[in-house]
């Protein structure tokens, strides 16, 4: 395989691994639930998306590299809606978000 | 690296499940337990095991955890909400004492085990050409072993028929689910590629991971979601049609053993027509299956008014 | 092949053992929920990452296959929460607690 | 299938089909239930008397049907069997003419007349078992037969009774059917033989046999209403009078006694059974009960609880007579099987015909009962002094062979009981008779249900069983030397008992 | 394997299903008369192969075409062809009991359902017992149970749903702790042929058998019901429909004992002297601990499920008596047939009576005795099979059971078994006793179906029947299949 | 769902554009193998006619050149705000100032709504909580930053997907 796929691949992949390890924080520091939701649909689906590009970049065919970049949108438009739901359901249910002023904990 | 990812799915896997067991919140257990679905499909993964992979992925991430959501609903009307009766110390500490003896015979077991002496693998391998499919799972499940699979269809739909003897009388109607736009786009973008991915995963088993359980898993999630989204009300009783789709697939599969009966042996295919008389079981079986799968959900939705 | 698949499927599993903290704590039904929603999310990851982490061919697209379904079918078990199980009265309860 | 296997199988259709079809007769239909059970009592009867004379002209009756590998129903109609046949088959007659006259109007007759003729069947099949297992087959039948007899009435106190019926006879098969089993796991099946067949095995098996032969004596023992298992006897007085008559003289304490001749001389043989010492203990244990029982009989008012513990004694005679080593014995104790049935039965009649007509439950209430019901007076009187032995009744005649048969065996304990016993049953009958007839009649009866009218005291049906019983007692008395008497009978059995038992 | 018009064996199997599929899809009313029909061809079917078997031998179905160990094969033979019949003919006399039952207690969830669960749990049974594949004995053993804990569950009230999840649990976990048997067994042997096994493991044993076998052995034991996996029996078996508790009481049940025996006989005959004073022991305290509490029970039916815990106690009592000379074996073959018989004839009476008297408890007994007393009767006929008096099948099983005792000089056994008919005595007089009592004034008695009385009858005369005619049983049971 | 396809011949070109699309979908699927078209072309037909049930065609259709633009600009800020978040989560301290808000909506009802929602959701700092009427809840994760420019900014961005039919 072509060296520069792979630098290209493993870095694509590493970044994906970064975007995982922030979303994963993010969930654990972030004080409410809508904020957790923040990271559940941005960097947890990015650090996803990185992680099929770099996988895809190095598929044996161009049929693969398809079907994987396919998984793609699909994630997005699950946690998407799914983030929706559990937010509408919190908000209808009075759940307020704790507020801060820009550096609170 | 492989030896330590395993080790800390396993130990992950037995964390969940005590968890799942152990908790005295419902949700909690719930919870735990849709997670311990998903790291045995990685498991499955690890062990070499695409087709239960994928069965596991399908149910566990589809329907199982859909289902006891939506029990927790009605559980909650009943019984005190979110909670379990707390198990005492004692058995706590039986169970983990019989667990522990038990895996540790298992382990010696197994360590103890001297090869075996019949490879079933190789048979399976060498009547591959009659079987009229290139995949062994599904030969094994479909043709050698196509028996225990027709006994298996009868099961699930004993385990709809055992629901339905369970369930309460229900009203007449059931209320309208509100239509919620964001959920309704989703199911509209989604179902369509559900179903192609069910077709698809029909097409694949002849050869590869896949068949007809999974494409159904696949299918009724769908229902579930349509449901879900507001777009397929909840089933009030099994009326004549319904029950036909329900038990098509398991009298098609039945009817097919009859008359190769008739011919000779209980599901002997002719090995000339073996692939399409396998495709047509699986077909069917998609079907029914997908159906008392998704009525396992929709048969008990909406009785009790969603909150 | 880039030989770092292995290991960032391993880094994804600690993500996931981390999250299950999340689950623990809560404090609400829908902390918890998050946690199993990221699992399906990670496990796509996982899932794909084992298929390239090696093994044959044949094994890999089946990964793949299993991957694509979790990711279609990922939706359905977090709509179900919001919509069925969390009810007001278990929020009170738990508030209460 | 010929007609000598035929025969015996038809013997109990007799009685139980016509029972069978009691059973699915709705209550009203009395004409065609009266007429079904006179029925089978007189084919009975009429099969009894074909018997007989076939096997006193050499013939051998018998039936076999295979239920296990290795295991055999087997109906043979022997002379032993054919002796208790025809005293159950005469008795039942009389019997089902006494309760057709006793129930007239009561619920459950169907009921009643089905596990009746169901008890009969029993009985002959107790009587004509070929082998141990026929045996206990018939014997645990008759059992069950009899329960719901017993409790008829469905009062707590015949529930009680039952119950206790029950627990005795019940542990009793139990032990029994252990025997038998132990036995059948030694020498296989085998059928009653002349002389035993248990002499086969070698001396190692002698102390398992003393076992088994106290397993199955205790076994029987209950039903025989041996001293200490005769607990449910007194107490199942609680049962119609025609039950108790059942109970008393034709199926049930005779299907004890009756065992255990079979076990004596056909299983064990008496030769053999002597050898292991098996004999003296039972002929002990025989007066110990035949003098507990005349003792027990003294203090009871109850007029049917008297007559019970007068059959505990009175049944013993029959033990006593199979344990007394020698041909003499044995002859009394056979006759005595027939004589002791028909001289109970006869009481049991004219306890029921008190009760029914009068009211009357207790000896203290017969005051000059004697003088309202003549007949059936003159009957227990027969009765009654029969019991005693006095010279003339059946009784003297079993009495004489015993008291022989005790001498010739050497036991003169056995005599001098046999004489205090004796007495003792003067002492409990007399003082009856001597109310009966001598004091006073009580202004009014405890209970008067049948009013005399002219000289007929109570129903006819409820009459002449009873006088045709008490003119048997005299008869059998009187022509005991007859060739046609139980006694010639007994001599004919004992004859061969000790003549091709001997080695 | 001579060709035949028709086999017998598949048939067996795919009758039930049939009929099952085409209740559910027609509803219960055309669904009573089709599950008749088929349960009529499938006792058919049964003496078929039952005649079969005596001309020709034990026989064998390779399911698909392929022989053991690659494909799943079907074996006949005598003991499975016992149980084949007492199955067929118990369940056709239930379905015509079920149908008269239904109309009389209105078209309630049990009616609608019991038609296809039934045909289900039929199939199950059938398939279970001509199974030669542990995997698929498995599959079968599920099938069996889920149709018995729906057709608890179908009961309806509160206290049934309750019992039947127990059921559900139990059966459950049994069902893995058997899976993981399998599962083991595979893993060392590679294969799931009990012909293809028994060899291999008569040549060698591993710790992997003796866990395997224990696993095996703990999951059966907990769906037969032996004690102490009893406790989930009494609920689901009492609580149920009398149609549903008779046939889970006198078939059901039997299934699992059947698995037991048939393995001890097979695969795990080398270990089999080790685990089987332990099942005649538990055996022999569920004897105690079900009669005792039948003794005790108020309520009729639960009193019959309790005695089904005690006379299950007694076909465990087989294993520690298992010999060459086959007593045993007749033994156990004939207590579980005439306990299925007799038990099938209970519950049905039992029903009866509890339709006449509107009530389930013995209290409210007095009285029936002139009322039903045809049933009455064929209770008590059936007790007297229970108590293992004559004539009677049960006495038949008493006696071998105690030969073979005395035989083999196991005293203790020979007197449990004596003891046990002896307390089965005491609970089923109880209720006689009640029976004969005087009904109070009050009491009103409802009218009851003819048609009920007389399967419960037509069950129990032939429970005596059996025990007059035993030979055909012993005879077919010694055909032994010869792989 | 058939007789839509004959009866209303406006929508021909929306069912030949979703024929295409799924015909592609399953070639990626059987991942460009060639044996599958039997099962391929049913499971084409079963899934456009679930689309056409699901999401009858109407009458306004989709710009090719408008997706592409929406596609690039989601990617972008998409990128930008996975970032923001990792950047926030890892920070020693979190800098968060978290608040929930009603904003208008000028996009029409209807389809281009859900995907404003969906899409603010995957966005930096928003996400959809609810849409109530013209308005749209949105919980933001900072409120200092410009979050009203953003959504027109979005909203703009959608508009292009759809163009209107002549």
């Amino acid at each position: 395989m072509n060296v520069a796929i792979e630098l290209l691949s493993a870095a694509l992949l590493l970044v994906g691994a970064t975007f995982y390890l922030a979303g994963t924080v993010g969930l654990l520091r972030f004080p409410d639930v809508y904020a957790r939701l923040h990271t559940l649909t941005k960097a947890d689906n990015l650090g996803l998306g990185f992680i099929i590009l770099g996988l895809a970049v190095q598929a044996d065919s161009l049929m693969m590299a398809c079907k994987l970049l396919l998984i793609w949108p699909l994630v997005l438009m699950a946690s998407a809606t799914v983030s929706y739901s559990i937010a509408r359901r919190a908000d209808e249910m009075g759940i307020a978000p704790i507020s801060g002023d820009g550096d609170s904990a | 690296m492989s030896l330590i990812f395993d080790t800390l799915l396993v130990a992950t896997l037995l964390w969940s499940a005590w968890r799942s067991l152990a908790t005295s919140d419902l949700v909690h257990a719930v919870v735990m337990f849709i997670v311990f679905g998903l790291l045995m499909s990685l498991a499955w993964a690890r062990l070499g095991a695409p087709d239960i992979a994928l069965a596991e992925a399908a149910i566990g991430a589809g329907l199982t955890g859909a289902l006891l959501l939506d029990a927790l609903r009605v559980s909650n009307q009943t019984a005190q909400p979110g909670s379990l009766a707390k198990i005492p110390a004692l058995q706590r500490m039986a169970v983990l004492l019989i667990s522990t003896v038990l895996a540790i015979g298992l382990i010696i077991a197994v360590l103890y085990a001297p090869l075996p002496s019949i490879q079933l693998p190789s048979m399976v391998e060498a009547n591959m050409a009659q079987s009229g499919v290139t995949h062994t799972v599904t030969a094994v499940l479909l043709n050698f072993r196509g028996y225990d699979t027709l006994l298996e269809v009868a099961v699930l739909l004993l385990a709809l028929l055992g629901m339905l003897a369970v369930a309460p009388a229900r009203p007449v109607s059931v209320s309208h689910v509100p239509i919620d736009p964001v959920l309704a786009t989703l199911a509209r973008l989604l179902v369509p590629l559900m179903i192609l991915t069910a077709c698809y995963l029909l097409w694949a088993g002849d050869h590869r991971p896949g068949g007809a359980f999974q494409a159904a898993a696949v299918l009724a999630a769908a229902g579930v979601l349509l449901h879900l989204a507001g777009l397929l009300q909840a089933w009030i009783r099994p009326g004549q049609l319904l029950r036909l789709g329900l038990s098509a697939g398991f009298v098609l599969f039945l009817s097919l053993a009859a008359i190769l009966l008739t011919e000779g042996a209980l599901l002997r295919y002719p090995p000339v027509w073996a692939g399409a008389l396998i495709l047509l079981i699986e077909a069917g079986l998609t079907l029914s299956l997908s159906l008392i799968l998704a009525g396992l959900f929709l048969l008990l939705s909406g009785r009790r008014g969603v909150p | 092949m880039t030989g770092l698949e292995g290991p960032l499927a391993l880094f994804l599993l600690l993500n996931l053992l981390a999250a299950l903290i999340r689950a623990a704590r809560g404090p609400t039904l829908a902390d918890r929920m998050l946690a199993a929603l990221l699992f399906g999310n990670t496990g796509v990851g996982v899932l794909l990452l084992l298929a390239y982490a090696g093994g044959t061919l044949p094994l890999n697209t089946a990964l793949v296959d299993v991957a694509l379904v979790l990711a279609l079918l990922a939706a359905v078990t977090g709509v179900a929460f919001a919509k069925r199980a969390w009810g007001r009265e278990e929020e009170k309860h738990e508030r209460s607690d | 299938m010929t007609l000598n296997e035929t025969l015996p199988l038809t013997l109990l259709t007799s009685s139980l089909l016509p029972g069978l079809v009691i059973f699915a007769l709705p209550e009203s239909s009395i004409s065609l239930r009266t007429a079904l059970n006179l029925f089978g009592a007189l084919a009975k009867l009429a099969l009894v008397g074909v018997l007989l004379a076939g096997v006193q002209a050499g013939e051998s009756y018998g039936f076999r049907y295979a239920v296990l590998p290795g295991i055999e129903l087997v109906l043979k109609a022997d002379a032993l069997a054919l002796l208790f046949v025809t005293l159950s088959a005469v008795l039942w007659l009389f019997t089902t003419v006494y309760a057709i006259g006793y129930l007239e109007g009561s619920p459950h007759r169907s009921r009643f007349f089905g596990f009746f003729s169901l008890c009969v069947t029993a009985t002959t099949g107790v009587a004509m078992a070929g082998n141990l297992f026929s045996f206990f087959v018939f014997y645990e039948l008759l059992t069950l037969a009899t329960y719901p007899l017993v409790v008829h009435r469905g009062t707590a106190a015949a529930m009680r009774g039952g119950t206790i019926y029950l627990t005795y006879t019940l542990i009793g098969g139990a032990l029994l059917l252990t025997g038998i089993v132990w036995l059948y796991s030694l020498i296989g099946q085998s059928e009653f033989t002349h002389g035993g067949v248990v002499s086969t095995l070698g001396p190692e098996y002698a102390r398992q046999l003393q076992i088994i032969f106290f397993l199955l004596i205790a076994g029987l023992g209950v039903k025989a209403a041996l001293v200490p298992l005769h607990g449910w006897l007194p107490q199942a007085m609680v049962a119609p009078a025609p039950v108790s008559a059942l109970l008393h003289a034709v199926a049930v304490v005779k299907a004890g006694a009756f065992g255990i001749v079979r076990i004596v001389y056909e299983v064990y043989g008496v030769e053999f059974a002597q050898l292991l010492n098996l004999l003296t203990p039972l002929a002990v244990t025989a007066t110990i009960t035949i003098i507990w029982g005349s003792f027990r009989a003294l203090f009871q008012d109850d007029l049917k609880k008297r007559l019970a513990y007068s059959t505990v004694s009175q049944v013993s005679y029959i033990v006593l007579g199979v344990a007394l080593f020698g041909p003499i014995g044995t002859i009394g104790g056979l006759v005595h099987l027939v004589h002791q049935g028909i001289m109970k039965i006869t009481l049991f009649f004219c306890a029921g015909n008190y009760a029914e007509t009068l009211g009357i439950h207790k000896v203290s209430e017969m005051n000059g009962v004697g003088r309202r019901m003549p007949l059936s007076t003159l009957a227990f009187s027969i009765g009654a002094l029969g019991m005693i032995g006095a010279p003339l009744t059946a009784g003297a005649i079993s009495k004489t062979w015993l008291i022989n048969g005790a001498t010739a065996a050497g036991m003169d304990w056995a005599v001098w009981a046999l004489w205090i016993s004796s007495l003792l049953n003067a002492a409990y009958f007399l003082p009856i008779l001597w109310r009966a007839w001598m004091k006073p009649l009580p202004a009014t009866w405890p209970h008067e249900h049948i009013l005399a009218h002219k000289r007929r005291e109570t129903s006819w049906l409820l009459l002449l069983p009873p006088l045709g019983t008490a003119s048997a007692v005299l008869i059998v008395g009187l022509f005991a030397d007859a060739a046609w008497s139980p006694l010639a009978w007994a001599q004919f059995i004992a004859e061969r008992e000790y003549l091709q038992g001997a080695p | 394997m001579t060709e035949h018009l028709i086999d017998p064996i598949p048939w067996l199997i795919v009758l039930p299903l049939a009929w099952a599929a085409a209740t559910f899809l027609l509803g219960p009313r055309r669904g009573a008369r089709l599950a008749i029909a088929g349960l009529g061809g499938q006792l058919l079917l049964a003496l078929l192969l039952a005649a079969q078997l005596l001309t020709e031998g034990a026989q064998l179905h390779a399911v698909g075409g392929w022989d053991a160990p690659l494909g799943i094969e079907l074996v006949a033979d005598g003991l499975s062809v016992v149980m084949l019949l007492l199955t067929q003919s118990v369940t056709l006399s239930l379905a015509i009991y079920a149908r008269a039952y239904f109309a009389q207690t209105g078209q309630g969830a049990a009616a609608i359902w019991f038609w296809p669960l039934t045909g289900f749990l039929l199939a199950g049974m059938n398939a279970l017992l001509l199974s030669a594949d542990l995997f698929n004995l498995y599959v079968t053993l599920e099938l069996v149970s889920l149709a018995a804990v729906a057709l608890v569950a179908a009961g309806g009230g509160r206290a049934q749903v309750t019992a039947a999840l127990h059921y559900l649990l139990v059966s459950l976990a049994a069902s893995g702790t058997y899976l993981v048997g399998v599962a083991l067994i595979y893993g060392v042997y590679g294969s799931v042929s009990i012909a293809t096994l028994t060899p291999l493991v008569q040549a060698s044993t591993s710790p992997a058998i003796w866990l395997a076998a224990g696993l095996m052995a703990l999951g059966l034991m907990a769906k037969s019901a032996l004690f102490p996996f009893h406790f989930w029996l009494p609920p689901a078996h009492g609580g149920a429909p009398a149609p549903v508790s008779a046939l889970l009481s006198a078939l059901v049940v039997k299934a699992a004992f059947y698995l037991v025996l048939r393995l001890t006989l097979t695969v795990f005959a080398p270990l089999a002297e080790a685990g089987a004073d332990l099942l005649g022991l538990l055996g022999a305290v569920a004897i105690l601990w079900g009669s005792w509490q039948a003794l005790r029970a108020t309520h009729l039916k639960t009193l019959v499920a309790w005695s089904t815990v005690a006379q299950l106690g007694y076909l465990f009592l087989i294993f520690p008596l298992l010999a060459p000379d086959g007593l045993a074996l007749q033994a156990g073959t004939m207590q579980a047939v005439a306990h299925g018989l007799a038990k099938a004839a209970m519950f049905t009476a039992v029903g009866v009576l509890v339709l006449s008297t509107g009530r389930d408890t013995l209290d409210g007994l007095a009285g029936v005795a002139g009322r039903v007393p045809l049933t009455l009767f064929a209770f008590a006929l059936s007790g007297v099979t229970l108590m293992g008096l004559p004539p009677s099948g049960g006495f038949l099983a008493k006696w071998l059971l105690i030969d073979a005792a005395l035989r083999q000089g196991k005293w203790g056994w020979a007197a449990l078994v004596i003891i046990g008919g002896l307390l089965a005595a005491a609970y089923v007089f109880r209720v006689l006793r009640q029976a004969f009592l005087l009904a109070p004034e009050t009491v009103r008695f409802h009218s009851v179906p003819r048609s009920l009385e007389w399967v419960a009858f037509g069950l129990a005369v032939a429970s005596i029947l059996l025990g007059l005619r035993g030979m055909e049983l012993i005879r077919l049971l010694g055909i032994e299949f010869a792989p | 769902m058939i007789k839509i396809v004959y009866t209303d011949l406006r929508h021909i070109r929306s069912v030949l554009w979703r024929s295409v699309l799924f015909t592609a979908l399953w070639w990626v699927l059987v991942e460009g193998r060639t044996d599958g078209w039997g099962m391929g072309g049913i499971s084409v037909i079963l899934s456009l006619a679930a689309s056409l049930y699901l999401m009858p065609p109407t009458k306004v259709s989709f710009s090719s050149l408008g997706c592409a633009v929406f596609f690039s600009f989601f990617l972008i800020q998409s990128v930008k705000g996975g970032f923001q978040v990792a950047i926030m989560a890892l920070r020693p301290r979190l800098k968060l100032a978290p608040v929930i808000m009603d904003l208008p909506i000028t996009l029409p009802p209807g389809m281009a709504r859900v995907v404003l929602a969906n899409t603010l959701s995957l966005l930096p700092g928003t996400l959809s909580v609810r849409i109530h009427g013209d308005q749209l809840r949105l919980h933001i994760l900072n409120r200092h930053l410009p979050i009203m420019q953003e959504l027109r900014a979005t909203e703009a961005a959608i508009a292009h997907i759809w163009k209107k039919t002549p």
